[in-house]
């Protein structure tokens, strides 16, 4: 039996704007093992983050809400806990890497000052023990003479680095989980291949568990065991990674596979980007909300929205193909029966 | 019944603003002079009715033709470092403030004594300063040849600028001396002992004053707090006893505080018409502009202070030829106050029916206070109302002074206050080329008569000259009477025994705080 | 016929033709009576790109990519150097003589948020080219154009009246390549268009940029660092490192055979979207600090990260050809 | 499975063409329009602007309506308190305060609004140019601005008074002389930092004239600041007016501003304390009004703003 | 940094000197002299006077004379105030302005920052409404009102306080207040601004990501940030607070540098005028530079040194 570390039930989040309410994460559940990594891929504005930061609990709020849901870790509810008990387990319990490594580090504390501040407040390390700490972490991250480091300012490190930093502050504590919200986005692509084979190590070496968020599938694919497919603040496909990519069954996921260009291919090919756009998340959708873009578009897509449902051990989609494919199936062997 | 003596003689007394210099030789304020009363005793002093009374000067001879004064130096004067006050201290500071070198503002008080003008006018630099009529014949007698008779010598013995000073000190430091208590040597009632420069100057009794027995006070203390409105806040609540000019927004409280006191002044306030300029050239337009205004309303209404309607020139405190008279009850007034239908037949006469044909005036004053401008507000009403158009023309003090001086207006407010005590010091402010007819007035027999009040001292001829050119020039209306000043003040009710000099001088050596 | 410029440079057919460019950026001086300390991110970089071609650069972050395209079109005055374009130097032209050139040499920028005014409406911002350049006579003229325009990357007039900020990144990026077209130009740097966007938006703006380069025979210049999509797009490559090309070749050539050291650690980290593939597949993972363009180490530049340096590698390597049109400038070979 | 209760064409494929852009429903409006409408919907603005429009029609029409003038004395009513007959109560040479407010209005609004158009034209545009331009010509042009910071503005304005007449119009040659200096630096500022954006390197490589990138792309994107700036230079040249007026330079008494008013009344604020109070009151009133507005048409302006 | 310090020391000198010498001119170009009075001095005693303080000399003369005393460090004598020289009126006036001003910066910053804070955190609620209602107010009334209103108020009416002069802490309250009223303001709105903007970014994130509690997210990670566009207004805000200082000690008769600021020019007293100028200008100056130096140190990206470093 696999140990989940955390368990999310039917998360929604939603944001109060002017505008109107905008639904951006509908009703997400998923489960994260010990030592697993899980990558979640979609669309830009799909609702990764927002699923990321609701775990965490740090939704911009106005106009951010979690409306309903549990996040569970360990089984005990994150959503329930008093604030003062939710700060101890950030960054202790569940560590968080984001997106933009420039703007994620605060300019003007050193890098030793914000690694210390974790340390101070979770573990209680002062002076030269945070110091020493903060070493050994911006050691294991492999920033070179890192007891120099400490004393310098974010805008001294390159993108890479500063990555790097905020990786080791989100390591201080030992997290069971780290939540790495698009970690090599900004980088390139020598620098982004450091950072993946670094997370690789931690998971292997340190036992953490990882939700690898990124739109990169070739990220995903060296890193994770995992896939979550994001689309319009559902899960539309999840699975190990090579059911992903070998057997993809929504339209969604397979499309965003055959819109990267592959270096190994030897022919030119066009791209065949998803053609349209992420709806507004505004609107309440009618139907799945993946038909306007949908090639295999069917009437009952129009109207209902699809339950997610296993499609083989480890591997779950939300779309009506599946059930076409099953129903066919239905009529072949009740054909069959016919026949007999 | 009779006040007695407080325990705390202690007297907070406001002066607007720092003083220029405590030397008595430079300055030339009026708060310059009441402090430096307070440090230093000239050969006399003033009374209450200011008449001379010995000072320094134990008494005093004039010869004949009151060409030569001896004085004898009362043997027991002291500075306030315990050396004694002689008759070559005197010689040594009036030939000081003659030396053209000291660029004394105020030398001018010394013409009088023979070669005091030649003295300091010379430029040569080879004058001989011995020649200059001031001799201490020993260390106690001191002779003094004039000029020319003055009968008035006395009065100026006791101005600031003819106070002695003490030789070795102002050596020492001659630019600095009177900057800080150390070097600030007095013969006074008073010695300082603090200087706060912009905030207060603290004196306290002088033990070696030849008088002290008669000086009361422990201690005075100057704020120099030069706005008046936060100078009478502070009045208002007890951090000063004695005040000078409230502000006119404040006096209808003290007055009904009972601290509000006043006595009339020897200063005019009036406007100059340039009689060059079209329209006011006119004599008649002149009078008939003086005659529209209501004097009566300024001084009720606008300035407040008890001032006194002018109806003349010369104000009313200066003595006239008759024991017990003063000029101004001899001259009397020579239009009616607010006279508007005297206005318009005048304004006829002169072809200006109604003001028809006038040009708009400019009416020049300067912005330094409010009352200014609320005085020609109300002046310019009252001339709308005989049909006069004026337009009201601010400017800041040192252009205000160029512009009179070069003669770039058609109006403009002016004040005078007398040097002396003698209507001389307003009448000759009007002779042709004048250093200060800003009005470029001219009129040969105005001319003739101070000529001939100049040439004698028959006061029953000067008088008599003075009127008449008075007249003339009340006739001619170069100047437009407004009011005479008065000298105001707000006192606590325990404040006693303070001389109010009318120059708005004060003279603290006898005053005494009362329970 | 196709493009035969009689200009000076080596390749009298290409349309661009690039001669020791050099841009060196002027840093604050260590003393007041110092040396004068320079930053050389473009240093002694030639190439040429036919008309109709796509010439792909790629290097990592830093290396001076953008400031080449920058110079190109004279958005930086450059230190040396010659930029034949239609034959002629515009190096040396006056900022009048210019404004024709700059009508057909376009930009598109990486970041397609911040390089839109996001005061200016979308018909501003396409209609602002057909201004300047007096494109068109009339506001009905304007807005045909505008809408024509907006037609050819896929959008539509409703869009027209809104703002940037209305935009997801593949639009705006597209309002950016609207823009670009609005002068009709022959020659378009792409300075990362694809960069700061989502896969399958990625997907998009390249079909796009491909259509249109059909469409107008257009010639790019494409900066990227992503060489999958720089594969995919470009006839030839060029690799940059620090502020110099090192390997140029056509894109096969350089897929399959890559020689210098730099571009093979590049090809190898590029993750493939395929679990197997990565599982087998090594990288090279660059050690060491990437050196400053102010002080860049002497000789080849890449010595301090390069598993293989050579003695000789203190020597300058020139950029040489080794057959077939495939320059390297690596003493390895 | 629930497949049973689907319908029966559930499966069916829809038959689209090609995937259309999806287009939001929105009313196509020019940038103006749009911010005129994003104004109107801003509620503080709107009443700052109403109070804004409310202030200037009484000070047009409020005098003339007036029973009495700026300037008539009445020596029987002096510094009395506001009353049915004196609304605002009288001054020390018995004139009609509310008046006097409406007639100071119209100049104190005047001064305002030309300190505003100072600060947008001259202070926007030097700063602009010096920001944009940078290089020597920058450290020039700021250099300028301190020199001119540093020279007490006292002594030019006995200067310009000796060379001007009193008036209106000189007031207003007196505050452009130096009332765009905070603007200029605050302007420099921000194109310092915007003009490195890439929508202004894409205008020049589109071959934007270089005024042309400042006016329609560096300076509608500092509107925030600028706007700020505009607001709260008003209330300082409404003062510096009163002190100009006071030395000599402003308008002719007996007309009188705001600020004259109110450093009038500062004298009699042991005795008559409304005669302060109540022009400082609509100093007030007028700036949170211009206030108000400020904030709204900053968010007006900028159309990321928009709902 | 050196350098960097160096060339904006150079800059400002020529500065000041340009100040210096313009001021110079103006001044004599403006009508009235340090001698002018309503009763006119005799022409003899006039000759004297400028004798004494080299006036009779030509205009250009006395420029150079003037310009290499202070080159040297010396002001001149004050033509008004006799026996004093301009050098005494800094030292003596200059401390009390300074000790003032610094009260009022102080107060203006700690105040001023603290509300901009506060109502950033309660945006859009009645705190944030209230405290922005009165920064407004305090940018629209200017110190003069204000030092009356106080004055009449807690010394008047209350009499909490003492109405005026300076020397014990009692008095330095209503001036100091007054004297912050405007920057306070300014700051209130400044900081509550560009805590809004900092409140949105990814770096405050972080730190709640990291688990620490909010007060040290704010004090420790907001307000420093917050702090750095205020600080380009510190610069002419100071200045600001030191030279608009004269109608606060007039009004409270505090003897400080700032009254001469306008009085030596109504006075026409020259060699104060330029004095006090050159003083302010310099002070202005090197505030500019100082405010830049502090900038560097609030925010380390900001290089005063080449990036060789
Ligand atoms: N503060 C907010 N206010 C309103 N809407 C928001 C806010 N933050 C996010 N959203 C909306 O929530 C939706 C999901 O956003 P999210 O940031 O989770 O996307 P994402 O999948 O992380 O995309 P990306 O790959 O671009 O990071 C988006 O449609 C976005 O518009
Ligand atoms: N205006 C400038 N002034 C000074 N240095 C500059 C300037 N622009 C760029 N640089 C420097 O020149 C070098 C090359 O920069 P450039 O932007 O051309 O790199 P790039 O290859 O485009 O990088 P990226 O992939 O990050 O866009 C960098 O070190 C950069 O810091
Ligand atoms: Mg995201
Ligand atoms: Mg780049």
């Amino acid at each position: 039996m696999v140990d989940k570390l955390l368990e999310v039930e039917d998360l929604r989040t939603s944001f109060f704007t002017y505008a109107g309410e905008v639904k951006a994460v509908r009703g997400v559940s998923l489960h994260v093992n010990k030592g697993e990594a899980v990558g979640i891929v979609g669309e830009s504005g799909c609702g990764k983050s927002v699923t990321a930061l609701s775990i965490m609990r740090l939704i911009p709020s106005p106009p951010g809400k979690i409306v309903t849901g549990s996040v569970s870790l360990y089984g005990k509810d994150l959503l329930k806990l008093p604030i003062k008990a939710m700060q101890k387990i950030r960054g202790k319990e569940m560590g968080m890497i984001f997106q933009d490594p420039m703007t994620s580090l605060n300019p003007v504390l050193s890098i030793g000052q914000q690694i210390g501040e974790v340390l101070a407040f979770h573990e209680g390390l002062k002076g030269k023990d945070a110091a020493n700490r903060s070493v050994e972490l911006l050691k294991m991250v492999g920033i070179p003479s890192p007891e120099e480091r400490l004393r310098q300012y974010p805008h001294h490190f390159s993108g890479g680095m500063r990555q790097r930093v905020m990786i080791a502050m989100a390591l201080a504590c030992s997290p069971k989980l780290l939540i790495a919200d698009e970690p090599t986005t900004a980088l390139d692509v020598t620098i982004q291949a450091q950072i993946i084979e670094l997370m690789n190590d931690l998971r292997e070496r340190l036992d953490t568990s990882i939700i690898l968020i990124t739109h990169d599938l070739g990220v995903v694919a060296k890193l994770c065991t995992r896939v979550i497919v994001m689309y319009a603040g559902q899960i539309i496909e999840q699975g190990s990674t090579d059911e992903i990519f070998y057997n993809p069954k929504h339209p969604y996921t397979m499309g965003l596979l055959k819109s990267v260009p592959r270096l190994d291919e030897i022919e030119k090919r066009k791209l065949v980007p998803i053609a349209g756009h992420p709806p507004d998340l505004i609107s309440s959708l009618k139907g799945c909300a993946f038909n306007p873009r949908c090639e295999y578009a069917m009437k009952i897509c129009l109207r209902e929205t699809p339950e997610i449902m296993d499609v083989g051990p480890d591997h779950k989609a939300r779309c009506w193909l599946i059930n076409k494919e099953r129903a066919n199936e239905d009529d072949v062997i009740q054909g069959q029966k016919n026949v007999k | 019944a009779a006040k007695t003596m407080s325990k705390k003689q202690e007297l907070i007394y406001n002066s607007y603003g720092e003083p220029e210099t405590l030397d008595p030789a430079l300055s030339t304020g009026v708060p310059e002079a009441t402090l430096e009363m307070v440090c230093f005793e000239g050969l006399v002093r003033l009374d209450d009715n200011n008449l001379p009374v010995p000072g320094i000067a134990e008494r005093w001879d004039a010869s004949e033709d009151l060409m030569v004064y001896t004085f004898y130096l009362r043997k027991d004067a002291k500075w306030q470092d315990g050396k004694p006050v002689t008759a070559k201290d005197f010689e040594y500071s009036w030939k000081r403030v003659l030396n053209p070198e000291t660029a004394s503002q105020y030398a001018y008080m010394l013409y009088y004594i023979k070669n005091g003008e030649a003295y300091n006018t010379d430029e040569t630099g080879k004058f001989d300063p011995n020649t200059v009529g001031v001799k201490a014949l020993d260390d106690y007698t001191l002779e003094v040849t004039l000029e020319a008779p003055t009968p008035y010598f006395l009065q100026v013995a006791a101005f600031q600028t003819l106070y002695p000073v003490r030789k070795d000190i102002v050596e020492a430091n001659p630019d600095s001396w009177a900057t800080k208590p150390e070097t600030y040597i007095g013969n006074g009632p008073f010695k300082m002992v603090g200087w706060d420069h912009n905030s207060q100057i603290t004196f306290v009794k002088n033990e070696n004053y030849w008088d002290k027995e008669n000086v009361k006070l422990d201690k005075l203390i100057v704020t120099l707090v030069d706005n008046n409105q936060t100078a009478v806040t502070m009045f208002n609540t007890g951090h000063i006893d004695l005040l000078d000019s409230p502000p006119s927004e404040n006096i209808d409280g003290l007055k009904a505080a009972g601290k509000y006191f006043v006595q009339p002044g020897v200063s005019s306030y009036y406007y100059i018409c340039n009689v060059a300029e079209p329209g006011v050239d006119n004599p008649l337009v002149r009078r008939a502009l003086a005659m529209a205004i209501n004097r009566k309303i300024i001084v009720e209404e606008v300035t407040k202070g008890g001032q006194i309607p002018a109806m003349s020139f010369v104000p009313g405190e200066l003595i006239d030829a008759e024991p017990g008279t003063t000029f101004r009850e001899v001259g009397g007034d020579f239009f009616k106050d607010y006279d508007v239908e005297g206005a318009k037949k005048l304004l006829a006469e002169a072809g200006y029916p109604n003001g028809k044909g006038l040009p708009t005036f400019e009416i020049l004053y300067n912005t330094e206070s409010v009352g200014h401008q609320n005085i020609a507000l109300a002046i310019q009403s009252w001339w709308a109302a005989i049909g006069v158009k004026s337009q009201l023309v601010g400017q800041e003090w040192g252009v205000y002074l160029q512009t009179r001086d070069e003669m770039n207006y058609q109006i403009s407010r002016a004040g005078w206050g007398a040097d002396y005590l003698d209507p001389m010091t307003f009448m000759d402010l009007h002779v042709t080329g004048g250093g200060n007819n800003d009005a470029g007035y001219s009129n040969p027999n105005y001319d003739a008569f101070i000529k001939i009040a100049k040439m004698t001292d028959d006061q029953k001829i000067r008088m008599f000259a003075m009127h008449e050119a008075e007249r003339i020039l009340m006739e001619d209306m170069p100047i437009i009477p407004i009011y005479f000043y008065t000298d105001s003040w707000a006192a606590q009710p325990y404040v006693e025994g303070i001389i109010y000099n009318p120059f708005g001088s004060r003279d603290f050596k006898f005053a005494w705080i009362s329970e | 016929m196709k493009g035969c410029y009689t200009g000076m440079g080596t390749d009298k057919r290409s349309l661009v033709n690039v001669k020791n460019l050099k841009k060196y950026f002027q840093m604050p001086r260590g003393t007041i009576l110092g040396e004068n300390v320079y930053l050389q991110a473009v240093d002694d970089v030639s190439f040429h790109i036919d008309e109709g071609e796509t010439l792909g650069l790629v290097g990592e972050s830093g290396c001076g990519k953008t400031t080449c395209g920058r110079t190109m079109v004279r958005l930086y005055e450059p230190t040396s150097g010659h930029m034949y374009f239609e034959g002629q130097d515009i190096f040396k032209l006056s900022s009048k003589e210019m404004i024709p050139v700059k009508q057909k040499m376009q930009m598109i920028f990486q970041d397609p948020y911040s390089s839109l005014n996001p005061r200016m409406t979308v018909s501003d911002i396409i209609g602002e080219p057909l201004e300047v350049h007096s494109l068109i006579t009339n506001r009905r003229e304007r807005m045909e154009r505008i809408y024509e325009l907006l037609n050819l990357v896929g959008l539509t007039r409703e869009h027209a009246n809104r703002y940037p900020h209305e935009f997801s990144g593949g639009q705006c990026q597209r309002i950016g390549i609207a823009r670009a077209l609005a002068v009709d130009p022959k020659f378009i740097i792409c300075d990362e268009p694809i960069s700061a966007l989502d896969v399958s938006i990625q997907a998009q703006v390249v079909n796009l940029l491909e259509e249109l380069q059909e469409q107008f025979k257009l010639t790019y210049l494409f900066i990227a660092h992503d060489l999958a999509m720089v594969k995919h797009i470009s006839v030839r490559i060029a690799v940059m490192y620090l502020g110099k090309v090192v390997e140029l070749a056509d894109k096969l050539d350089l897929y399959d055979n890559p020689l210098h050291p730099y571009t093979q650690a590049l090809l190898s980290a590029i993750p493939i979207p395929d679990p197997d593939v990565e599982r087998q597949r090594q990288r090279i993972i660059l050690e060491g600090e990437v050196p400053t363009p102010i002080n860049p180490p002497r000789g080849c530049r890449f010595k301090t990260r390069c598993k293989y340096v050579k003695p000789e590698c203190a020597e300058e390597p020139p950029l040489k050809d080794v057959g077939g049109g495939h320059m390297v400038a690596c003493h390895l070979i | 499975m629930a497949i049973s209760r689907l319908p029966s064409d559930a499966f069916e494929p829809v038959h689209r063409g090609k995937v259309k852009e999806e287009t939001f429903f929105r009313p196509s409006l020019t940038y103006w329009q749009d911010v005129r409408r994003r104004l109107k919907k801003n509620k503080m603005a709107m009443i700052g602007l109403f109070t804004i429009i409310i202030i200037v029609l009484v000070s047009i029409i409020g005098p003339v309506l007036a029973p009495y003038s700026y300037s008539e004395m009445d020596w029987s009513a002096t510094n009395k308190p506001p009353s049915a007959k004196h609304w605002f109560g009288t001054d020390n040479l018995g004139r009609d305060l509310f008046v006097r407010v409406l007639y100071g209005a119209r100049i104190s609004l005047i001064v305002g609004i030309f300190a505003s158009l100072i600060n947008l034209t001259i202070g926007v545009i030097y700063g602009g140019i010096s920001g944009f331009v940078g290089g020597w010509l920058d450290n020039l042009m700021m250099r300028i601005v301190d020199i001119l910071y540093g020279i007490p503005s006292l002594i030019y304005v006995i200067l310009l008074m000796v060379i001007l007449e009193p008036g209106l119009q000189n007031i207003l040659i007196t505050l452009g002389v130096a009332y765009w200096l905070g603007m200029a630096r605050i302007v420099r500022g921000q194109i310092l930092t915007l003009k490195e954006q890439d929508y202004v390197l894409a205008a020049r490589v589109i071959g934007v004239s270089w005024w042309r990138i400042l006016l329609k792309h560096l300076i509608p994107n500092s509107m925030g600041p600028i706007i700020v700036t505009v607001t709260l230079s008003i209330p300082s040249a409404i003062f510096t007016e009163a002190f100009l007026s006071f030395i000599g330079l402003g308008v002719r008494a007996p007309m009188a501003s705001w600020g004259v008013l109110a450093s009038d009344g500062l004298s009699t604020l042991q005795v008559y304390p409304f005669q302060l109070i109540i022009p400082a009151i609509a100093i007030c009133i007028t700036m949170l009004a211009f206030n108000f507005l400020g904030d709204g048409l900053r968010d007006a302006l900028d159309p990321r703003m928009r709902k | 940094m050196k350098r960097y310090i160096f060339t904006r020391i150079l800059l400002g000198i020529l500065v000041v000197f340009i100040i210096a010498t313009v001021t110079f001119f103006l001044m004599r170009a403006i009508p009235g002299g340090p001698f002018s009075a309503e009763k006119k001095v005799p022409e003899a005693i006039k000759k004297n006077l400028e004798a004494k303080y080299k006036l009779d000399q030509p205009v250009w003369r006395q420029y150079l004379d003037y310009m290499s005393n202070v080159i040297r460090g010396d002001f001149g004598p004050s033509f008004k105030y006799k026996g004093r020289t301009v050098n005494d009126f800094i030292l003596e006036g200059f401390p009390i302005s300074a000790v003032l001003g610094c009260i009022s910066i102080f107060i203006s910053i700690g105040i001023g920052i603290i509300i901009g804070i506060v109502s950033a955190l309660n945006q859009n609620k009645w705190l944030d409404y209230v405290t922005m209602f009165f920064a407004i107010l305090g940018v629209s009334i200017p110190s003069f009102i204000i030092a009356s209103i106080l004055m009449y108020v807690f010394a008047f009416k209350l009499r909490w306080l003492p109405p005026a002069m300076w020397g014990k802490p009692s008095q330095a309250i209503l001036p100091a207040i007054s004297l912050s009223g405007f920057s306070t303001a300014f700051f209130a709105r400044m900081m509550r601004s560009s805590m809004l903007e900092v409140l949105q970014q990814d770096y405050i994130r972080t730190a709640r990501a990291k688990g620490l509690p909010e007060y040290l997210v704010i004090c420790r990670h907001a307000v420093k940030n917050g702090l750095i566009p205020v600080i380009t207004y510190l610069g002419p805000l100071i200045a600001g607070i030191l030279t608009g200082s004269f109608v606060v000690e007039n009004i409270f008769a505090i003897p400080g540098l700032g009254k001469y600021y306008v009085s030596s020019i109504t006075n026409r007293d020259y060699t104060t005028i330029l004095g006090v100028t050159i003083f302010y200008s310099v002070l202005l100056v090197s505030m500019n530079i100082l405010v830049d130096i502090a900038y560097a140190i609030v925010d380390p990206r900001i290089k005063l040194v080449d990036k060789k470093e």
